[in-house]
């Protein structure tokens, strides 16, 4: 038997990050009587949140900060298609997030009076970002980690791989889970259902992005009906070690490190001269390639790089500061930064897309509600501003648990079992679309590979109509091709190659929303830069992309961005 | 990648068809910068998809993929083929029930860490609204070591103590109850000292000290318990010569 | 198997019997261990008038008897776990033998330094 | 209901549980150290011992003592036994003052004080009282 028996809960949550435990803290805190499944393919600890290293951002010292200043920042940030209502609920709750963190015994870094320290980030107009030396994901995820063992009413289901979501009369019912440990499918009920998987970097070949990462929640979302917002907005972090695309954090910029290319050039005064090295991530990673096509960048084994030199600094800072960067570019390049400075290039980081959300976390499908990477809300826009995401993941993780508890308490979703066949019919797609061995069939590392490869060359930091056009064929031939895998492993326990399987499906789905959405937005905008389509076009583009899944690939719709207080003006630094 | 190529000797195991692991030997390329995990993922990927393990971040900090390479338990994703002469094996990682291949069971361990209380538990609640809890870099100083913690289960395989009686609550998680009973803003040592100071806490040790020579962030284990034992006796002595009052 | 309830307690006469002993010990083994062995000491200071009077002194009771019990429960506490290391779980019947000579050597301590001067 | 309630599937299928090896400590080199370290105990035991045999003869009378002393004197046997008994309790010396420094690491202010340079300096302090020792027993 391939199924076992249901469980039931009122509310399933969907990974187990920074988003996913403050969305159930938050949850079983509103009310006092809701169990919250907590559902994750690997332990919570082992969550990307733990990869985060250089901070969370808030006013949470309001000496020369304001709650408009952070705003504006983001919104500028966004390059103008944030939703500045969204924004502004944003800025006012990330203290309270952050100071609550705090309370529950998150390192951060502290000043000599013992108040929690600052820094500066791209992007950013004042130091506001706490950080925990240049660990802070690790420091946030393991403090949440550690909090949500005091709540029985959080019941982890550790290593459970979500394969869909169970819809039933138009409302969510609880997800479709691979119990690694077993191998069998167990159905998971609840009468709401809060999605925090993160983003999609996988779909890249080079990326910061943890194995893991691989746009689950958003393709699950996607193909129980949800729209897909923005997804053509990836944002590639500037300093990613070559190779590996290991991360080297933002904050070693905020701590005073350089950029310079082959000719020893601060080359940043040519491109965002009031911020230089703190300007905001895309305008950075964009003058990097620029730097690189004009032949200025070094040339190494694993293609060209620019220097991130902390050298100046000195030992003592980059110990107590950047203890991390140290230990990184150590091992995996063999360079010590306080003595040299480090080979970096531009690498695949975030999401600025994923399902479409409000203000609270809800989504379109009754009951649904996601937070973090997963989501779009947007505060994000175009572009990302460095340390606002951990302080997202906090402020609407938090939300998305309060709201998903209130809907919970109103009724939620009708709280009979969806059919018993959903499932069955879930285990028999699984055997039909994974398991099924094909003559000769396709290996599965071959298709993900190409696919990394065509959104490299198709979506990258530069685009053009052309390149995501054949991008976009090029995931269409892989979609078809997919149907001919045949894995190697046909064993219950542990069945990593099935899930690697279920993940590159989700990846495709992701893939060709992020694509199409490119293709469509003729013009250049934070992190989405065509060179056929040269600046900003507010007139058609100040809008949100909309993708639903269609048989025959996305469709999409176009929603105007929420505009307050800030118009839109030229994005200079 | 280069045309070198390394043999790997791996740890195989599938309960559904074997009573017990067995191994098997892949030949992959490596070059300098080549560790323990790309080849396994080199052999997934090419050669045989059915070869299982855990990874996730490869930069050291999510903890997932830690194995016993020759022996020692090490994060793969940290490990370079470079730095080994001749032919590599590698196993799971020891002291756990293995699951498959080089999966172990680690729920012991979760179970564990939830008895030793790892969350702040505040000498005096303040609410949000007044704002955080004042600490000095020095008394952040005091836990911050025993913060690092990834949760990756080398030390307990390093342990022969947990080896030998699988009820000792082990290195990390006394660790992890240590910083906070060393952080500044808490104040419920006593409560943890229940289950840290039981029999089945500090006292199994017997400061064999590997799990911090095998810890890949250097938060020394070994350290934390043994303070813990000096702290938990002066706490009875201290209570012994004044019976009341005596918290801490 | 669960340490002991009392675990600390012996853990406290342990660790200051290996530091009495770490510190004192090696010269003690080496004068009235060896160097008396070889007949380096002179004859005049080993004499039993000499050796009544300088254990006569209240201060080198004190501190023989401290010297010698904390070294046997430094030595039987960490005994009891290397019986345990060899393999051999018993620990009710090990604790008593290591515990038990212990404080054997104390009570006979006690006793001869009373006998003394 | 309460979360104890709630049950992920049996895996129906076995873990596979390694026995521990009886000999563990003779597997890696750290581990065989860590047995030579707790079997310094054993000449702790053995030399507090011969300490309380010659207390007890000098209790006893001139005549156990000077007993005592004739078999303690010139005896080669016994002085090989107290090479070892050097040997081992030096070794406790040295590995006991490497666990002080974990426990309880030295401060000077804001000097941190090394491990090795704390192991040096109190293998120092046990000269200085063997030196000690030494004065008392060659009759000063």
């Amino acid at each position: 038997m391939s199924l076992t028996d249901p469980v039931v809960h009122d509310i399933v949550l969907v990974g187990g990050g920074g988003a996913g435990i403050r969305a159930a803290i938050a949850a079983v805190e509103a009310d006092p009587k809701l169990t919250v499944a907590m559902v994750s393919k690997v332990y919570p600890m082992r969550s990307h949140t733990v990869s985060a290293e250089g901070g969370a951002a808030g006013v949470v010292k309001t000496e020369n900060d304001s709650f408009d200043l952070h705003a504006f920042d983001t919104i500028k940030g966004s390059d103008f298609i944030s939703d500045q209502d969204a924004v502004e609920a944003f800025v006012k709750e990330a203290p309270r997030e952050l100071l609550q963190l705090e309370h529950w015994g998150c390192p951060w870094s502290r000043d000599p009076d013992g108040r929690v320290a600052t820094r500066t980030f791209g992007g950013m107009s004042t130091p506001r970002t706490l950080f925990a030396a240049d660990k802070t994901g690790f420091h946030m995820l393991h403090a949440l980690f550690q909090t949500s063992l005091k709540y029985d009413r959080i019941v982890r289901y550790d290593e459970q791989f979500v394969t869909s979501l169970i819809v039933h009369d138009g409302a969510v019912r609880g997800v479709t889970a691979i119990d690694l440990h077993s191998g069998k499918l167990l159905p998971i009920y609840g009468r709401a259902v809060i999605i925090c998987t993160g983003g999609a970097g996988k779909v890249f070949p080079f990326t910061t992005n943890a194995s893991i990462k691989t746009g689950d929640g958003m393709a699950m979302a996607y193909r129980a009906g949800v729209p897909l917002k923005d997804m053509e907005f990836v944002q590639y972090h500037p300093t990613g070690l070559p190779g590996t695309g290991i991360l080297i954090t933002e904050a070693s910029r905020a701590e005073g490190g350089y950029l310079f290319n082959k000719e020893g050039d601060r080359f940043l005064s040519n491109y965002v001269p009031t911020k230089m090295e703190l300007g905001p991530r895309d305008l950075l990673s964009r003058a990097i390639i620029e730097e690189m096509e004009a032949g200025r960048a070094f040339e190494g084994k694993h293609g060209q790089y620019v220097h991130l030199d902390l050298t100046h600094l000195g030992e003592k800072k980059i110990n107590e500061r950047l203890p991390f960067v140290r230990e990184l570019a150590t091992k995996y390049v063999g360079i010590d930064p306080v003595k040299q400075p480090i080979p970096i290039r531009p690498v695949v980081h975030y999401c600025m897309g994923g399902i479409d959300t409000d203000i609270n976390g809800a989504t379109p499908l009754r009951g649904l509600y996601a937070a973090g990477e997963v989501a779009c809300v947007s505060i994000n826009g175009a572009n990302r501003l460095g340390s606002n995401s951990l302080t997202e993941c906090l402020v609407f993780g938090a939300w998305a648990g309060k709201h998903a508890a209130q809907y919970v308490r109103q009724g939620g979703s009708d709280s009979s079992p969806a059919p018993e066949s959903i499932a069955r019919d879930e285990w028999a797609r699984i055997e039909r679309t994974y398991l099924q061995d094909h003559k000769n069939g396709e290996r599965i590392a071959t298709i993900r590979h190409e696919m990394q490869d065509a959104m490299e060359k198709g979506c990258g930091v530069y685009r053009n109509g052309e390149t995501i056009q054949a991008a976009r064929d090029k995931l269409l031939t892989l979609r078809e091709r997919y149907g001919r895998i045949s894995i190697d492993d046909r064993n219950r326990v542990f069945n990593t190659d099935l899930t690697a399987a279920i993940e590159l499906d989700f990846m495709l789905d992701i893939a060709l929303a992020m694509a199409e959405g490119a293709l469509r937005r003729t013009e250049s905008r934070g992190a989405h830069q065509r060179r056929d389509h040269k600046g900003r076009n507010d007139q058609q583009f100040l809008t949100h992309t909309i993708a639903h899944r269609t048989e025959d690939g996305p469709r999409l719709e176009y929603r105007p961005a929420t505009i307050t207080r800030w118009q839109p003006e030229e994005r200079k630094y | 990648m280069s045309d070198k190529m390394k043999k790997l000797t791996v740890t195989r195991y599938n309960p559904e068809t074997d009573s017990a692991p067995r191994t098997q030997t892949y030949e992959v390329p490596y070059d300098d910068d080549t560790v323990v995990l790309d080849a396994l993922n080199h052999i997934k990927d090419q050669q045989d998809g059915t070869l299982t393990y855990r990874w996730s971040c490869r930069m050291g900090v999510c903890g997932s993929c830690g194995m016993n390479v020759n022996g020692v338990p090490k994060l793969t994703c940290a490990t370079f083929l470079r730095d080994f002469e001749g032919d590599i094996t590698v196993e799971p990682l020891a002291n756990f029930p293995i699951m498959r291949d080089l999966v172990v069971n680690m729920s012991d361990f979760m179970e564990k860490l939830k008895r030793v209380k790892p969350w702040l538990i505040p000498k005096e609640e303040k609410s949000i609204d007044e704002g955080e809890y004042l600490q000095t870099p020095r008394q952040l100083e005091a836990y911050r070591q025993f913060s690092m913690c990834i949760n990756c289960m080398l030390c307990y395989a390093a342990c022969p103590v947990y080896g030998k009686h699988q009820d000792f609550l082990g290195p990390a998680a006394i660790a992890l109850g240590h910083r906070y009973n060393e952080d500044s803003r808490d104040g419920a040592r006593a409560e943890r000292n229940k289950i840290i100071g039981s029999g089945e806490g500090v006292w199994e040790c017997t400061f064999v000290g590997e799990c911090s020579e095998v810890c890949p962030k250097h938060v020394d284990p070994a350290a934390a318990i043994q303070r813990e034992k000096l702290a938990n006796v002066l706490d009875k002595i201290k209570s012994f010569i004044l019976p009341r009052g005596s918290s801490r | 198997m669960a340490a002991q309830k009392t675990e600390s307690f012996w853990w406290l006469l342990f660790s200051a019997g290996g530091m009495m002993s770490a510190i004192f010990l090696p010269g003690h083994v080496f004068f009235q261990g060896l160097a008396m062995q070889l007949g380096w000491l002179p004859e005049s200071a080993t004499s039993y008038g000499r050796m009544v009077e300088l254990l006569s002194h209240p201060i080198a009771k004190l501190y023989l008897l401290a010297l010698i019990s904390l070294s046997l429960f430094h030595a039987g506490h960490r005994l009891k776990h290397v019986v345990s290391d060899l393999g051999l779980e018993a620990p009710g019947l090990v604790a008593f033998i290591f515990y038990g000579v212990a404080f054997l050597g104390t009570g006979l301590t006690v006793f001869a330094l009373a006998n003394i001067g | 209901m309460s979360a104890k309630d709630y049950r992920v599937p049996e895996p129906g299928y076995k873990d596979y549980i390694k026995p521990y090896p009886e000999l563990w400590w003779t597997k890696k080199r750290p581990y065989l150290l860590f047995m030579v370290r707790e079997f310094t105990a054993l000449f702790v035991l053995l030399f507090a011992m011969r300490l309380l045999q010659g207390l007890i003869a000098i209790s006893k009378g001139e005549a156990a003592w000077n007993a005592w002393l004739a078999g303690a004197t010139n005896s080669v046997a016994l002085a090989i036994g107290s090479l070892f008994a050097l040997f081992f309790v030096l070794f406790h010396s040295i590995t006991w003052f490497q666990a002080g420094a974990v426990v309880s690491p030295m401060r000077i202010g804001k000097f941190e004080v090394p491990p090795s340079m704390f192991v040096l300096g109190n293998m120092g302090l046990v000269v200085a009282v063997a030196a000690v020792i030494g004065y008392f027993s060659l009759g000063g």
